[in-house]
């Protein structure tokens, strides 16, 4: 017994002293001593062939109602600051950001990346480079670009949300833009490099939040359209609703249609989309099928229009259904015209017509440009009435 | 594999006559298997009385609670006593021994007298028992019983008239229910074994009595019920319970000590319980149970992890509502075990893992802190075992105000100072709550140890270092065995049908073969179908 | 190295321990102790000499022409 | 000694096949074959199980007997210890290899500033542990873990499915390349092959002929496991994609978006399955050393636990100075060598020993 109460105690030791090396603990770094990156601002910068990179930190301590303890931090200031640097790469300007910081980087909690106009239309491989490597970053990732310099985004005020960074996932995830995400750009190396990225503005506006400065707006407008790696043209906010059909990722908007009786608005509340897409190889030309659904809602009526009227109704769900049509094209003549494939459209081409594919891959493009073309077919079922069956007008007519 | 081996020469040894535990017949003492030394061999008594009494005034040496009272019974035979004031029933010596033999009855002989007294003829009492041997007199002496000694014969006759002074049976304390019978066992081992009797009234409830202890000479009793139980696990418990040498048996758990399969386990291997019904319960699952005096707590082996997670409650309670916090009971198990380490080892290493909001929150309220996340947790966890050690210990007043300081102190000054952070109190509260919740207190207790280790491995590794001491743990519970039963019965190995007691409580009527043990055969048990709906009985 | 030296010990060590404990055969404890030995060299020499043969290349050398017919490079 | 039962022997199997394919194998077999993958990985399990099958037969010979026992009867002493030797030398390897692509991954994604001895260490001190234990711990331990590996697993297409672009389902119908199916095979089918150690342990399983119905439910639940993985990251990476990504599965978990809350539990998911890890290599050096131990014919094995766990971390460590030079080798010798050891040695052992049955009828009759 004592031989192996001997063993014992030698295992008791032997754990011990694999554990005391151990204890370097070299992963380990505490909480408070980590600045949470949440949004990340990539422009070119002043020299040419820069890269001017800001970072978004959250700044604990100034969000925590502090009782007592914390000395009196709180209502002053805001509770993030914006830290930027340049230099001739991304990693270079991290860099640099973080030999600035009293606290380490860290990547977990960055959801948001907003690209300047000046370096979108240099080209974002590079940034595309260095977030792709970097184990940290969520392929999860929205990606903004915004019209202008970076700089103005950063200043505006964030009023409804906490932190800026939450105003923009906010709306990536209402889907009142096109969303597009690190993996997207990632994926669409593999098509071509053409993609699409929704926008962002920041107008200038008197703030009665911020006791009536002047101050900058975060608010979103259009997308930009990238081809090969490079944004190319701006698309108008109602090109880019059409993108978001194409894209199957419209979760509720609301159309106006100028009503056949009489030219009135009338504004529906379009939702429950759905997009197929179909491609098909015919002989000198590959025609993509494109079929949505919706379910529309009424939401105003500007015009002597009987919504009740089943024959005026189905005059209505179908001139809605050519708006949805309009809109589509729209967006898609607009790529098309500068041969980018935004939407990837040539993925379905791979997956349905993988030997064809093959063939026309490399010149991908200018086929898009030339030989392919659309048939946009959309219903929408107009369902419900809203919480009245009678437009007020009419009573006023009658 | 050991474990394995051992038990085969364990039961090779339970074969070999020559070390086969005396059995003994239930109730009656019988010869023990370990007496002290010095009075190894049987002295046979001498005929005379002065002589005996001599040599037990020798054996007795300044023992002043020994009486000797000589008189002379009917007929004239010189007689004496000889007890030990205080542990015997005086009134019953007084009356049906002393005041009966001294009783002259005309015409009786003193041949007469003594015949009759050996044939038990004489004396109005329940039960005699006679010797003729000196030790065993003195042994029997020390255990309460009364020696009378004829004068003229060899023999001697014990009365076994103890009475130890006792607490009557109150409410269980420790093992509360709520709608369950609330008795509990005392200190009195034959107290005890009749709160048992009450419950199973079946010729096939046995009970061996063995003697442990050389100076306390304390009984044990083992009780199991025959034909349910198997033969090979009380021959086990046998064989285990033969290897004791001890000084002193002061408490049940001296003997849990003692039969543990692996003595290294901070996990408890053998269960014990105040609560009557649940020796009944064990038993009726073809379990063992170790009676022992002096103590009200009772030991049940074989065990599982998961026996200890029940509670007696469970089985008065709707099987549903049972059921739910049996669940509950296994969250807050996991909790009370990690959640501290996953504190640490989230805010350290994956602070990412985070919601954004949650992460400002906690990463603000560490922000004054001045020590490490796993310093703070340490000191947190170890003053707050100090509280709760603090408080059990002390009298139930001071205990209070104790709890008061220690949650002042603990909750309210030290965030408020900015020495611990809001959010590491939450956890420690949620954790020591947790630690309560897990019916078993020793089980508590090793899990409240294992803590430790996996917070270091925590702040070492991380989550990586907690997978790591999970790891550890499971490989040492899945080893590990209690009188060859799997401790971890039901999930590993996998035994499908005893998962009606473990993951649920399933209703009485679904209960219908009695968990699986080591080598049992699983037998059925007496059960009935699921209760009819009025109206299905009324079709049928 | 240091590490390395401890690890190794306390491995021994606690193998010695058990050795004597189960009264194993010296059989055993001596090819317990040659495998410790060969393990211990083999981790110092790749310590010492950090660009010595390891398994690796030697496989993937044997198997270069099956694994040339396979990929065609 | 107690048997194993089959529902021991399939729970450790099915963790054995799936925990390191799932996160290792994923990216090559989507760079490999595109949108077969799927097929690939189901034609690997089923490869995997026809090498099985070989052992089985040879292990069904004599199933009251230990293949390294035995196998100097078949094919003679001075060529069978050479070959066992090989054997054991796989499945150290096998250990080895697995143990330092986890460290390689945790270092990468998880531990950056933690050296990989340390990280190898650990698991290292688990597994020797584990064989220390022994053989039924490990099993027990498998049946205990099992429930929570795979409900990890089958969580995380629930979670994704949002994500997930249904359209490719004809892309997956409709891609049919022999060649990059035949290359996804060959990549895959070692880790399901792996299933071949029932050959070292066979007479400690229960029953043992119906040992080849669960290893086939074994891998086709394995391969169920890896395909729930598989083809949503396929549907929501594109498979071009998963096969750039170091770690797709990583991706993939932490593409779970399930309200603010659920958003990052990629290391809880993660931590569950490196319990997974720790189980195939103590099944792997559980062979080596069990295997060693009758070669030298030794009492008992579990002495060797420790010593050749410490080789299989030094060897882990030493083996690649990076994990470019890990993928190579993977790449031109890895498969090569299970091949030879999964499918060659049982069936140059089954063949000479039926065909020394065959002259030899009085002494083994064959079947």
């Amino acid at each position: 017994m004592s031989a192996s109460s001997l063993s014992r105690i030698w295992k008791v030791i032997g754990c011990l002293a694999i554990c005391l090396p151990l204890t370097g603990c070299w992963s380990r770094v505490e909480i408070n001593d980590r600045a949470f990156a949440t949004m990340m601002y990539v422009d070119k910068g002043e020299i040419e062939g820069n890269v001017k990179l800001a970072l978004t930190f959250a700044l604990p301590n100034r969000l925590i109602p502090s009782q007592g303890g914390g000395g009196g931090s709180g209502t002053q200031g805001n509770p993030y600051d914006v830290v930027s640097k340049e230099g001739k790469n991304v990693a270079i300007a991290y860099r640099l950001i973080q030999s600035d910081l009293s606290r380490k980087i860290n990547w977990g909690q960055l959801r948001v990346i907003v690209i300047g106009e000046g370096l979108a239309k240099r080209g974002i491989q590079p940034l595309l480079e260095f977030l792709a490597r970097e184990p940290d970053f969520h392929l999860k990732a929205y990606v903004f670009i915004t019209e202008g310099e970076t700089t103005h985004l950063e200043e505006a005020p964030a009023v409804f949300e906490r932190l800026p960074s939450e105003v923009l996932r906010e709306f990536a995830k209402q889907r009142t833009v096109i969303n597009t995400s690190l993996k997207d750009l990632l994926v669409a190396r593999y098509y071509g490099n053409d993609t699409i990225i929704s926008m962002l503005v920041s107008p200038k506006k008197k703030m009665i939040s911020e006791k009536n400065k002047t101050a900058r707006w975060i608010g979103t407008g259009g997308a930009a359209i990238i081809r090969d790696g490079k944004m190319s043209t701006k698309m108008a906010v109602n090109e880019m609703r059409g993108g978001l059909w194409i894209m199957n990722e419209l979760k509720d908007a609301v159309i106006s249609i100028h009503s056949p009786t009489d030219g009135g608005e009338i504004s529906y509340r379009v939702v429950k989309a759905a997009t197929k897409i179909k491609p098909e190889v015919r002989k000198d030309k590959i025609v993509f099928h494109i079929t949505s659904k919706a379910q529309g809602d009424l939401v105003s009526v500007d015009s002597d229009l009987n919504p009740s009227d089943p024959k005026q109704h189905e005059l209505v769900a179908r001139e809605l259904s050519k708006e949805v049509e309009r809109r589509i094209k729209a967006a898609l003549d607009k790529t098309q015209k500068i041969g980018a494939d935004s939407f990837i459209l040539g993925r379905y081409l791979e997956w349905n017509y993988p030997k064809e594919w093959k063939q026309i891959k490399n010149n991908w493009d200018t086929i898009y440009e030339n030989q392919v073309e659309f048939d946009i077919r959309a219903s929408i079922e107009v369902k419900s009435q809203g919480t009245i069956t009678k437009s007020p007008w009419e009573r006023w007519a009658g | 594999m050991t474990i394995f081996r051992w038990f085969k020469t364990a039961k090779s040894a339970l074969g070999n006559p020559g070390l086969d535990p005396i059995r003994s017949v239930a109730g009656q003492p019988n010869a023990n298997p370990q007496q002290p030394s010095d009075l190894e061999e049987a002295i046979d008594a001498p005929i005379s009385m002065e002589q005996r009494i001599g040599w037990y005034r020798e054996q007795f040496d300044r023992c002043s609670d020994v009486v000797y009272f000589s008189f002379v019974a009917g007929a004239g035979t010189a007689c004496s006593v000889i007890f030990i004031q205080g542990i015997i029933n005086e009134e019953t010596l007084h009356r049906q021994i002393i005041e009966a033999a001294m009783t002259i009855r005309s015409g009786e002989s003193s041949e007469q007298f003594v015949r009759q007294l050996f044939e038990g003829r004489r004396l109005p009492v329940s039960s005699m028992d006679i010797t003729a041997s000196l030790t065993e007199g003195l042994r029997r002496i020390l255990l309460g019983e009364v020696l009378l000694i004829v004068d003229g014969d060899a023999r001697m006759i014990l009365f076994p008239i103890e009475k130890f002074a006792m607490r009557a049976v109150s409410n269980a304390e420790n093992e509360v229910v709520i709608r369950g019978p609330r008795d509990a066992f005392v200190e009195d081992i034959s107290t005890n074994l009749t709160l048992l009797r009450r419950r199973l009234k079946s010729p096939a409830l046995k009970t061996e009595t063995y003697f442990f202890g050389k100076h306390t000479q304390t009984k044990v009793l083992i009780t199991y019920i025959d034909g349910i139980c198997m033969e090979g696990l009380v021959d086990e418990v046998k064989h285990r319970l033969s290897r004791i040498r001890i000084d002193g048996v002061l408490g049940s758990s001296y003997i849990q000590e003692a039969v543990a399969d692996n003595p290294f386990s901070p996990f408890p291997q053998t269960m014990y319980t105040e609560r009557p019904d649940v020796v009944a319960g064990a038993l009726l699952e073809g379990r063992v149970a170790i009676f022992v005096d002096s103590t009200p707590m009772q030991i049940i082996a074989p065990v599982t992890f998961y026996m200890m997670m029940q509670s007696a409650e469970d089985y008065y309670q709707n099987y549903i509502s049972a059921t739910w916090i049996r669940w509950i009971r296994y969250l807050y198990l996991l909790i009370s075990l990690l959640l501290p380490s996953l504190y640490v080892a989230v805010t350290t290493y994956h602070p990412e893992m985070l919601p954004a909001n949650l992460l400002i929150t906690v990463a603000g309220s560490r922000d004054i802190v001045p020590f490490p996340a796993i310093v703070e947790a340490f000191l947190m966890e170890i003053s707050f075992e100090a509280i709760r050690e603090a408080t059990v210990r002390m009298p139930k007043q001071i205990g209070q105000a104790i709890s008061v300081i220690g949650a002042l102190v603990i909750g309210t000054a030290a965030v408020q100072a900015g020495i611990v952070s809001g959010a590491m109190v939450i956890i420690v509260s949620i954790t020591g709550i947790a630690s309560f919740i897990i019916p078993h207190y020793e089980l508590g207790l090793a899990l409240r140890v294992l803590r430790f280790p996996i917070m270091i491995m925590a702040g070492v590794f991380g989550l990586l270092g907690i997978v790591t001491g999970i790891i550890l743990t499971f490989l040492h519970l899945v080893s590990l065995r209690s009188f060859g039963t799997p401790y971890l019965t039901p999930t590993a190995p996998l035994v499908l049908a005893d998962w009606k007691d473990v993951a649920v409580r399933a209703p009485w009527w679904r209960m219908k073969a009695r968990p699986h043990l080591y080598q049992t055969d699983h037998e059925k048990r007496e059960h009935f179908g699921k209760p009819k709906l009025p109206e299905e009985e009324g079709s049928s | 190295m240091v590490l390395l030296i401890l690890v190794y010990l306390l491995i021994f060590g606690y193998e010695w321990m058990f050795a004597r404990r189960k009264q194993m055969d010296r059989r055993s404890i001596t090819i317990v102790m040659i495998l410790l030995v060969c393990g211990f060299l083999y981790a110092a020499i790749q310590i010492v000499y950090p660009y010595s043969l390891t398994p690796n290349p030697l496989l993937q050398e044997a198997f270069r022409p099956l694994s040339h017919m396979i990929w065609r490079e | 000694m107690e048997r194993i039962p089959h529902s021991q022997l399939i729970m450790l199997l099915i963790i054995f096949e799936f925990t390191a394919t799932i996160s290792f194998v994923l990216g090559p077999l989507a760079a490999v074959s595109n949108y077969d993958a799927w097929i690939a990985l189901i034609a690997a399990g089923m490869i995997g199980w026809g090498f099985a099958w070989i052992s089985y037969k040879l292990a069904m010979r004599r199933p009251q007997q230990f293949f390294v026992q035995y196998g100097s009867q078949i094919i003679g002493r001075w060529l069978h210890i050479p070959l066992s030797l090989l054997l054991v030398f796989y499945f150290l390897h096998s250990a080895s290899i697995i143990l330092r692509e986890f460290g390689d991954f945790m270092v990468t994604e998880y531990y950056q500033q933690t050296p990989i001895w340390a990280v190898a260490a650990v698991i290292g001190l688990c597994v020797a542990c584990a064989v220390r234990i022994g053989f039924e711990g490990i099993f027990r331990c498998a049946q205990g873990f099992f429930f929570i590996i795979l409900g990890s697993i089958f969580i995380v297409p629930f979670f994704i499915n949002k994500e997930m672009n249904f359209a490719m389902m004809s892309a997956l119908v409709k891609h049919r390349e022999l060649p990059e199916i035949l290359r996804g095979a060959y990549l895959a089918s070692p880790m399901y092959g792996g299933i071949f150690v029932i050959l070292v342990f066979f007479p400690w399983i229960k029953n043992g002929k119906k040992t080849m119905r669960s290893l086939g439910l074994a891998t086709a639940v394995a391969i169920f496991c890896v395909l729930i993985h598989l083809v949503p990251a396929m549907m929501i990476f594109s498979p071009k994609l998963v096969g750039d990504l170091t770690y797709p599965d990583l991706e993939l978990m932490r593409y779970i978006s399930v309200g603010d809350f659920l958003e990052n539990l990629d290391p809880i998911l993660v931590a569950s399955w490196s319990s997974g890890i720790f189980l195939t290599i103590s099944l792997y050096l559980f062979c080596a050393v069990f295997s060693l131990s009758q070669l030298l014919k030794m009492p008992d094995y579990k002495p060797l636990s420790f010593s050749v766990t410490a080789i299989v971390v030094t060897l882990s460590i030493t083996m690649a100075r990076s994990s470019n030079e890990l993928t190579l080798y993977m790449k031109h010798a890895g498969m090569l060598f299970a091949y030879i050891c999964q499918f060659a040695i049982p069936l140059l052992y089954l063949t000479v020993d039926t065909i020394r049955g065959k002259f030899q009828k009085t002494k083994y009759p064959a079947k």
